[in-house]
């Protein structure tokens, strides 16, 4: 492949994704270095303009250092919360999709499925009345409540997989049971949980800042993007600023996260082009590795 | 398939009974019990023992359980401790908007995200693929409830095309009010239909390097055909498991929609009856919604039952 | 059929002059990368003829005929001009945007690998009533009645069964024939097969030679694409020979194929050392059903024996169960009773194989493609192996399977790629490495040869030679008696899941027993062809399947040796390497 | 939006029907008046039933069903006169209904009966009606304060023999037509209610939460909104279709500290947080500038507040002054809030912040919001306080005796009580006032409420509708429709 027309607009898009992620993940990372610890509540609430660049809150504290501070909670929070239930239910779809005995599926299966249709607002409640306002407590619910359909998730893609020629002969091979999982297996789920984790993360900082409305959860006080956004709501049409700058870095954080992954899962420039040169369907290839 | 169905059935009888356990445990891990609540900020402790005494909330934990299980055998869901009425009036009051609701959503959502999901997968690295992408996770990214009153803000306020709520709808003749339901269903299409959209264009971008698809288009398959015939089963089976889980989405999403349009529904007499303490109501909602959604599972595993025949071999 | 009068069967043989070809190719060059798959290829095909393109693995025959769709494998280019009934389909620009409307219904090509090119989960009969439904809505019959004629032609029942089932659900074999019932299921004008004869039983392969000559006689163009040369024979009017992308040879089969004097048996590898009675693989009692519960028999009680270094084959029609008995034995079919013994140790399923036992037998599987992952080097999937099994370092294990597929014709650049950018034979030959390079004390072979021309067989067969001399047992399932006649000892034939006869090999091809094997042995394809072109040992009756000396190369004096005597070049690439032993 | 009664409209109109919305409160709501608890429950109520006694703007007892009442010297024996009223069913009201339904609120066996504890001091046994039209009450201890007692929630008059609340006969301007739990209910005028039959033709009164009460009344599909914030009287500040009536000081905003511990046990600790809040910020923020500065004394604007008391001014260094005096200076202290009421959590941490200024930490917690209330009667040293509008007295006897249900600042002392209990024995207002006010004025110094506002109650109205007066809840012309008409 010495055709570089098709790489273009992709290094393109990926720069382009980069670029929106690099706005949120910067204002995340060197925010809080530049904002004090805590944002003043010194201006009028809801106040636009008056030395607060983005207007103030309803606190009267300056939108933008709560911008600044806000990062970390929101983007960790929902990523850690997401990351650890791709990991425990990823872990477990994939087993369970890989064993060959219909009991092991069940065990592993079961148990996910019954808490799958825990509302996950009781849940949140509990927890969060017993550990309230504790960032960890509330990543490890979060994740708890989205590890069941991970679960069945990665099972239902890697199901096919784990039963095709291609992961016995891995078996013949002598591969360790770890190799087909993470390798045939997690392969094969990849581009599955590429569509997913994106929005599942978007979904993860506003259950738990559903939570904060629930009094669970964060201070609704915290400068946390997503507590942010829900407190300011009712002010949407008086303070926009409020609403809209946190809501601004979730949507750049998460659209720019999943294009960046669409593009680096899915090498489908080609299947671009293919299309626009008039091909029906264009066949996805697999490159030979350069 | 038959078998499967109805192994799959009973076993779906037994996570309810677990299902119900664990919620009444966790109902009763909240602080705080129906009376305590009832009397929030308005009367003293011995209104509220007298409260407590009278709802028999005094009783230990197992003993509640057990009546109330035994009472649920009989089909009785037992009085509500914040309303004393009926559970059955409750559900029988909240159901019919919230099942009216999500009807809609669902009849809209499959369709919506089959047609995006393709469209996406087939012109994958296209620029409509990335404004579409783009346009639908900024979609979810938004937060419902900042999504409705925006909606709101244009199309009832400023055009006012729409109505802004369902205050004074008369809940007979719903259905003779579709406006009604354009706004409500408008948000919670939004997510929903962006995460299935999603899956289902990643399986459709894994279909269509699939040899099978390859083959059928080489044996002149016309697109159309081949899009939906053999391209769209393969891409169907992570979308499916997807479509499972968007009953909590749902209820995630119903609970604001509801509360934005001012929809009487499930979600938020769910909310009430947590906030209540109103463990009966709370187990029978639960349990209703947890059967809705378990049956949604059933009905994914056995289409992806049949969309991926081959797995059968293993097991 | 569909094909318009005008252009009903001419003269068999000699050139369609004056008539317009259905197909016509011209300076068809393709590319991938700075290497030259196809360099000016020619071809024409005619209505009412049979041409074959035939050449050793590798030399661009699929390339070829997938161009005469406008298709290619992704990573190739292409250029040339490419016209199939009055539609072009390649021209200057490149694949035209017409090229779609030859597909199916004008052209219609069964790939090579019809497993990966059946949909799981769909039934056999939606997609033909489908297929037939698009492309031959002809008045008078209803798709169902097409679709039953294509299964027919295809030598499958029509019936329930057939009908209703996944792709998982048949034999290699059938699925092989699916494949085929659904590319005649759109009643084109032209036929594009290629590698139509594997795995294929004898008898089948009759039929469907007879089959293919009616439909030649109807009025469609065939183009074969084969190594098998009594196929060729038996059906082209003309053949074009490929060699590293070029045609080296066009003109009546009998022209192109060269006739080889019968060559002297190959010497049998030395017999092992004699071997105490517990050593070797011993199965007695096997059953194998498909649904739980014991439901689905498909292997009813086979016994088998097989000692250190010996060789014992399996024959039997297309779906007697073959597969399924190997998969047995490598632990791979669960729904089994009976015993498993290899060196005196009894063999549970794979899972619960310690990975010396794993090591000690080993499968190579019937279709290869299917068992590669796409995603990575096929190089690297087969040195996996040796890291695993023999536990090498990563560079010694490919090294080694380096080492490997290139004695067995496969270069070492060709292996770097994935496997869609490999050909069928080599990556057939990359399967059967992948298997040999653990050193297994059992090697079971599942047609590893039904993709390989004559010098890539000659060139496989001696790494198995060397194997067994190693003390490497070899349980080899094959069609091709000739081939089975000349390498094992023992023979057992299949029947319905049953042992129908075994024993020892040349006598039992000599005067089979069973109905079955009568019928194999007879419909074997020596039995209609030139003795000339029978196989090395001059056995009377059905001769081992015609293996010409040297069917890759164009020259008469490379023909006359014997291939594992012969230096020997690479088949597409040339790298050059004697042949080992 | 003109705030208060300022408004058109040209002279009322018969006819139409209102459509209000309230916040809703799901299987809670009830229809049973005795056990009413939530303002849309009141509403409702209001509608239907008539109480014997309610309370004007300035939380003073007014006569309704009881055309006049008065008490003996000893304020132990009452007589009160009722009014000719019918029942939407035509039975004429009388001394027998009145005692009927007091029984039933007394009711043992009823717990949910919220004035049950108020109304407690009423002795039925010897009570009695004096003809039909003349009830006696008598009472176990002097209650001075009767009347606005009988004034307050959950003490509507209903039908003697009245069981079923799903079938409501009461004297009120509407006859009940419907009602659906957590969702709507339904009356219809009342041409024989004793004030005059009502304008409209049909009142609507709808649950609904804050957005959807927000657009509903934007959007013109009720007339009416209960309780909506100061951010939406912003959003629609200069929309003509809809305008805030705001009541003045209708409750009050507070922080409690608890008397009884370390160390606001010390009375210069507590003055130390008095001094150093800033009331105006915090009236500013929290209330969105629509409220009045609080001076540590419940009810502003109501009868019996002391006049001429000086507005507590924020005064930092006199803070420290006592902080350090008590040792309180650079300590940490933790405030125990939750999101049980809006803007607790904003107090709590605005406070913190002006504490940090004075030189004291404040750590801010949070607790559940549905038991916060029940919580923080024992928890904490500092936390959250509200109160709604109610009569200077009932405050004091809620909030401020030993025996208090809802004692959150801890206080208990004897001398308070005794005091307390005698101003209920007198019958002469001017004297009982003066008394209610020298026990307020200790509570100012020396006690735990640092009461830092007086929040404006805002309810949204449409242009349509006409007559709504700017009332606080638990008041006669708050939530009241049978004055209002639609244009
Ligand atoms: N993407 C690619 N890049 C480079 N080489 C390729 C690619 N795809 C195929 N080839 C090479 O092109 C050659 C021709 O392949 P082709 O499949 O046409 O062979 P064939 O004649 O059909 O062989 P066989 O009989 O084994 O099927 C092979 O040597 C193969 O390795
Ligand atoms: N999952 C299945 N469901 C139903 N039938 C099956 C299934 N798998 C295999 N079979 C049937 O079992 C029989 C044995 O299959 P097997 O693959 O062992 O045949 P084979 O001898 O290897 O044939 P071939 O020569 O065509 O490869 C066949 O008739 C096949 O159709
Ligand atoms: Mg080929
Ligand atoms: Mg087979």
């Amino acid at each position: 492949m010495t055709a570089p027309a098709p790489r273009r607009p992709r290094r393109l898009l990926a720069t382009g994704a980069a670029l929106l992620l690099a706005l949120p993940l910067t204002a995340a990372l060197f925010g809080p270095l530049l904002a004090p610890l805590v944002t003043p509540a010194d201006g009028a609430p809801y106040a636009r303009g008056g030395g607060h660049p983005l207007g103030t809150d309803g606190m009267g504290r300056d939108v933008l250092g709560l911008l600044l501070r806000g990062g970390p909670s929101a983007l960790g929070v929902a990523t850690g919360a997401v990351a650890l239930a791709y990991l425990l239910g990823g872990s477990l779809g994939l087993a369970a999709a890989a064993s060959r005995h219909k009991a092991v599926d069940e065990i592993l299966m079961r148990p996910v499925e019954i808490l799958l249709p825990l509302p996950s607002l009781l849940v949140i409640s509990v927890v969060g009345v017993g550990w309230r306002g504790q960032p960890l407590a509330i990543a490890l619910t979060v994740a708890a409540l989205n590890a069941p359909a991970v679960a069945r998730l990665v099972r239902a893609a890697a199901l096919d997989a784990a039963g095709s020629p291609v992961a016995e002969a891995m078996r013949m091979q002598g591969e360790s049971r770890s190799r087909v999982l993470f390798g045939l297996l997690g392969r094969a789920v990849l581009p599955v949980a590429a569509a997913d984790i994106g929005t599942r993360i978007a979904t993860a900082v506003f259950t738990v800042a559903a939570a904060n409305f629930l009094g669970l959860g964060m201070e609704p006080t915290s400068a946390d993007w997503g507590v942010t956004v829900a407190g300011s709501r009712e002010a949407l049409l008086v303070q926009p600023w409020a609403v809209c700058a946190p809501a601004a870095m979730l949507v750049m954080f998460t659209v720019g996260l999943n294009l960046l992954a669409d593009r680096l899962l899915a090498p489908a420039a080609e299947a671009g082009t293919a299309a626009r040169a008039g091909r029906a369907l264009a066949v996805r290839t697999q490159k030979a590795p350069k | 398939m038959l078998r499967y169905a109805l192994r799959r059935g009973l076993l779906t009888l037994v996570q309810l009974a677990v299902l119900a356990v664990v919620v009444f445990l966790l109902t009763s891990m909240l602080p705080g019990d129906a009376a305590e609540v009832a009397f929030n900020e308005q009367a003293g402790a011995v209104q509220v023992d007298e409260l407590r005494a009278r709802l028999g909330l005094d009783r230990p934990l197992v003993e509640r359980f057990a009546d109330w299980s035994g009472a649920l055998l009989h089909g009785d869901l037992g009085t509500s401790l914040a309303g004393h009425r009926p559970v059955t009036g409750i559900l029988a009051d909240s159901l019919a908007a919230t099942l009216l609701l999500a009807a809609v959503t669902a009849a809209l959502v499959v369709p919506l995200a089959v047609v995006l999901g393709l469209l996406m997968g087939l012109r994958a690295g296209t620029r409509l693929d990335r404004a579409l992408s783009a346009v639908l996770l900024a979609l979810t990214s938004l937060p419902d409830f900042v999504l409705a009153l925006a909606l709101v803000a244009v199309f009832s306020l400023r055009l006012g095309w729409l109505p802004s709520t369902w205050v004074g709808a008369d809940s007979g003749d719903l259905l003779r009010h579709p406006a009604l339901f354009v706004l409500p269903v408008a948000v919670l299409l939004a997510r929903t239909v962006c995460l299935l959209s999603r899956q289902i264009r990643a399986g459709t971008l894994a279909a269509l390097s699939a040899g099978y698809v390859v083959q059928a288009r080489r044996l002149g398959v016309p697109r159309g055909r081949l899009v939906l015939r053999h391209v769209l089963p393969g891409a169907a089976v992570p979308g499916v498991q997807e479509l499972a889980r968007t009953g909590d989405q749902l209820l995630g999403g119903v609970l604001v929609v509801e509360a934005v349009f001012a929809i009487p529904g499930t979600a938020t007499a769910l909310v009430d009856a947590v906030q209540n303490r109103d463990v009966p109501t709370v187990q029978a909602l639960t349990l209703l919604l947890a059967a809705l959604a378990l049956l949604v599972n059933l009905a994914a595993d056995l289409v992806c039952h049949r969309l991926a025949p081959r797995t059968e071999v293993l097991r | 059929m569909s094909a318009p009068t005008e252009e009903l069967p001419g003269e068999p043989t000699g050139e369609p002059a004056g008539r317009d070809p259905l197909v016509e190719v011209r300076g068809l060059t393709a590319r991938a990368g700075d290497r030259l798959l196809l360099d000016g290829v020619d071809l024409r095909l005619a209505a009412g003829r049979v041409t074959a393109l035939v050449g050793p693995s590798g030399s661009g025959k699929t390339t070829t005929a997938l161009a005469l769709l406008g298709e290619y494998e992704p990573g190739v280019r292409l250029s040339g001009e490419i016209t199939v009934a009055g539609v072009p389909v390649l021209g200057s620009g490149g694949v035209t945007d017409r090229a779609a409307e030859v597909r199916g219904g004008t052209l219609a090509y069964m790939p090579q690998h019809p497993g990966s090119a059946l949909n799981p989960a769909r039934r056999t009969g939606a997609v033909l009533t489908e297929l037939a439904r698009l492309h031959r809505p002809e008045p008078g019959r209803t798709p169902a009645e097409s679709a039953a004629a294509a299964l027919a032609g295809a030598q499958l029942p029509y019936d329930r069964g057939t009908l209703r089932r996944f792709p998982h659900q048949f034999s290699g074999g059938q699925r092989q024939r699916v494949a085929l019932a659904q590319v005649l299921a759109c009643g084109p004008r032209v036929l594009v097969l290629d590698e139509p004869g594997t795995g294929l039983d004898a008898v089948t392969r009759l039929h469907l030679t007879r089959e293919l000559t009616a439909l030649a006689g109807q009025g469609l163009a065939l183009l074969l694409l084969s190594h098998d040369h009594g196929l060729v024979r038996a059906l082209a009017d003309r053949a074009v020979r490929l060699e590293a992308g070029r045609v080296a040879a066009e003109g009546s089969p009998a022209e192109v194929l060269p006739r080889t004097a019968p060559t002297a048996p190959r010497p049998r590898p030395q017999s092992p050392p004699p071997v105490a009675a517990a050593e070797g693989l011993e199965v007695s009692g096997l059953h194998a059903w498909l649904r739980p519960g014991g439901r689905g028999r498909v292997l009813h009680d086979i016994g088998l024996r097989l000692a250190p270094g010996g060789c014992l084959a399996v024959a039997g029609r297309s779906g007697s169960g073959k597969t399924t008995l190997a998969r047995c034995l490598a632990g791979l079919h669960e729904r089994r009773s009976g015993r498993v013994r290899l060196d005196g140790v009894e063999l549970d399923v794979l899972r619960r194989r310690s990975t010396a036992q794993i090591r000690r037998l080993q499968y190579v599987w019937q279709e290869a493609k299917g068992s590669f992952d796409p995603r990575r080097p096929v190089l690297d999937q087969v040195a996996r192996t040796a890291v695993r099994l023999r536990a090498l370092s990563p560079a010694a294990a490919r090294a080694e399977a380096a080492a490997l597929l290139d004695e067995l014709g496969v270069p070492e650049e060709t292996a770097r790629r994935g496997p869609g950018g490999l050909s069928g034979g080599e990556l057939q030959r990359a399967a059967f490495a992948r298997a040999a390079l653990a050193r297994p004390r059992v090697l079971i072979c599942d047609e590893v040869t039904s993709a390989l021309d004559p010098v890539a067989t000659a060139r496989l067969l001696a790494v198995a030679d060397r194997l067994r001399s190693e003390g490497t047992a070899l349980l080899w399932i094959s069609h091709e008696l000739g081939l089975v006649r000349e390498l094992a000892e023992h023979l057992m034939i299949l029947d319905a899941g049953r042992v129908a006869e075994a024993g020892e090999c040349a006598a039992l091809l000599a005067a089979p027993r069973s109905a079955v094997g009568r019928e194999l042995v007879e419909a074997a394809p020596g039995g209609q062809e030139p003795a000339e072109d029978r196989g090395p040992a001059a056995v009377p009756g059905p001769g081992p399947r015609p293996r010409e000396q040297g069917a890759g190369r164009g020259s008469a004096q490379e023909s006359s040796q014997r291939p594992s005597q012969r230096p020997h070049r690479g088949s597409s690439q040339g790298s050059g390497k004697a042949v080992p032993r | 939006s003109a705030d208060g009664g300022g408004e058109g409209g040209g002279p009322p109109r018969r006819g139409g029907i209102l459509r209000a919305a309230f916040p809703g409160f799901g299987a809670k709501e009830t229809m049973d008046p005795h056990a009413q608890r939530q303002f849309v429950d009141m509403a409702r109520h209001k509608a239907v039933f008539d109480k014997l006694v309610d309370l004007d703007a300035d939380l003073r007892p007014v006569p309704r069903l009881a055309r006049r009442w008065e008490p003996d010297a000893e304020a132990r024996v009452w007589r009160f006169t009722l009014r000719e009223a019918v029942f939407h069913d035509g039975h004429r009201l009388e001394a027998e209904d009145v005692l009927y339904s007091l029984a039933r609120i007394l009711d043992p066996k009823a717990p949910d009966h919220l004035a049950r504890p108020s109304l407690a001091l009423i002795d039925l046994r010897r009570s009695r009606a004096i003809g039909t039209r003349t009830v006696e009450l008598v009472l176990k201890a002097p209650g001075a304060e009767l009347p606005s007692l009988l004034a307050t929630t959950g003490t509507p008059v209903v039908r003697r023999g009245y069981r079923d609340p799903r079938e409501p006969v009461g004297t009120g301007p509407f006859r009940f037509r419907s009602f659906t739990t957590g969702r709507s209910f339904t009356a219809v005028r009342f041409d024989d209610h004793w004030d005059g039959a009502p304008y409209l033709d049909e009142i609507r009164i709808h649950s609904a939460a804050t957005e959807a009460r927000g657009s509903a009344v934007q959007a013109g599909e009720v007339d009416y909104a209960h309780e909506m914030t100061p951010t939406f009287a912003r959003v629609v500040d200069g929309n003509p279709r809809v305008r805030i009536v705001s009541a003045p000081s209708s409750g009050a905003e507070g922080i409690a500290l608890k008397t009884d511990r370390p160390p606001f046990d010390d009375p210069d600790a507590a003055m130390a947080l008095k001094l150093l809040a800033d009331r105006e910020r915090l009236v500013e923020v929290v209330l969105g500038g629509r409220g009045g500065l609080g001076n540590d004394m419940y009810g502003k604007g109501f009868t019996y507040y002391p006049q001429g008391v000086p507005q507590r001014e924020r005064d930092v260094d006199e803070a420290r002054r006592l902080l350090r005096r008590t040792g309180l200076l650079n300590k940490k202290i933790d405030f125990y809030t939750s999101t049980a009421a809006d803007g607790f959590v904003d107090a709590a941490h605005l406070f913190a912040e002006q504490a940090g200024e004075a030189g004291l930490r404040v750590e801010v917690r949070s607790g559940p919001p549905e038991s916060y209330f029940t919580d923080m009667l024992t928890k904490g040293t500092l936390g959250s306080h509200r109160c709604g509008a109610m009569p200077i007295p009932t405050y004091l006897s809620q909030r401020l005796l030993r025996d208090s249900p809802q004692n959150a600042t801890a206080w208990r002392h004897k001398d308070f009580d005794a005091d307390f209990a005698a101003a209920q024995a007198v019958v002469d207002e001017r004297d009982r006032g003066a008394r209610y006010g020298r026990l307020q004025r200790t509570v100012r110094e020396r006690g735990g409420l640092l009461l830092w506002g007086h929040p404006d109650w805002l309810n949204a109205v449409s242009h349509r509708l006409h007559g709504v007066r700017a009332a606080p809840p638990n008041t006669v012309d708050w939530a009241r429709f049978d004055k209002v008409w639609l244009t």
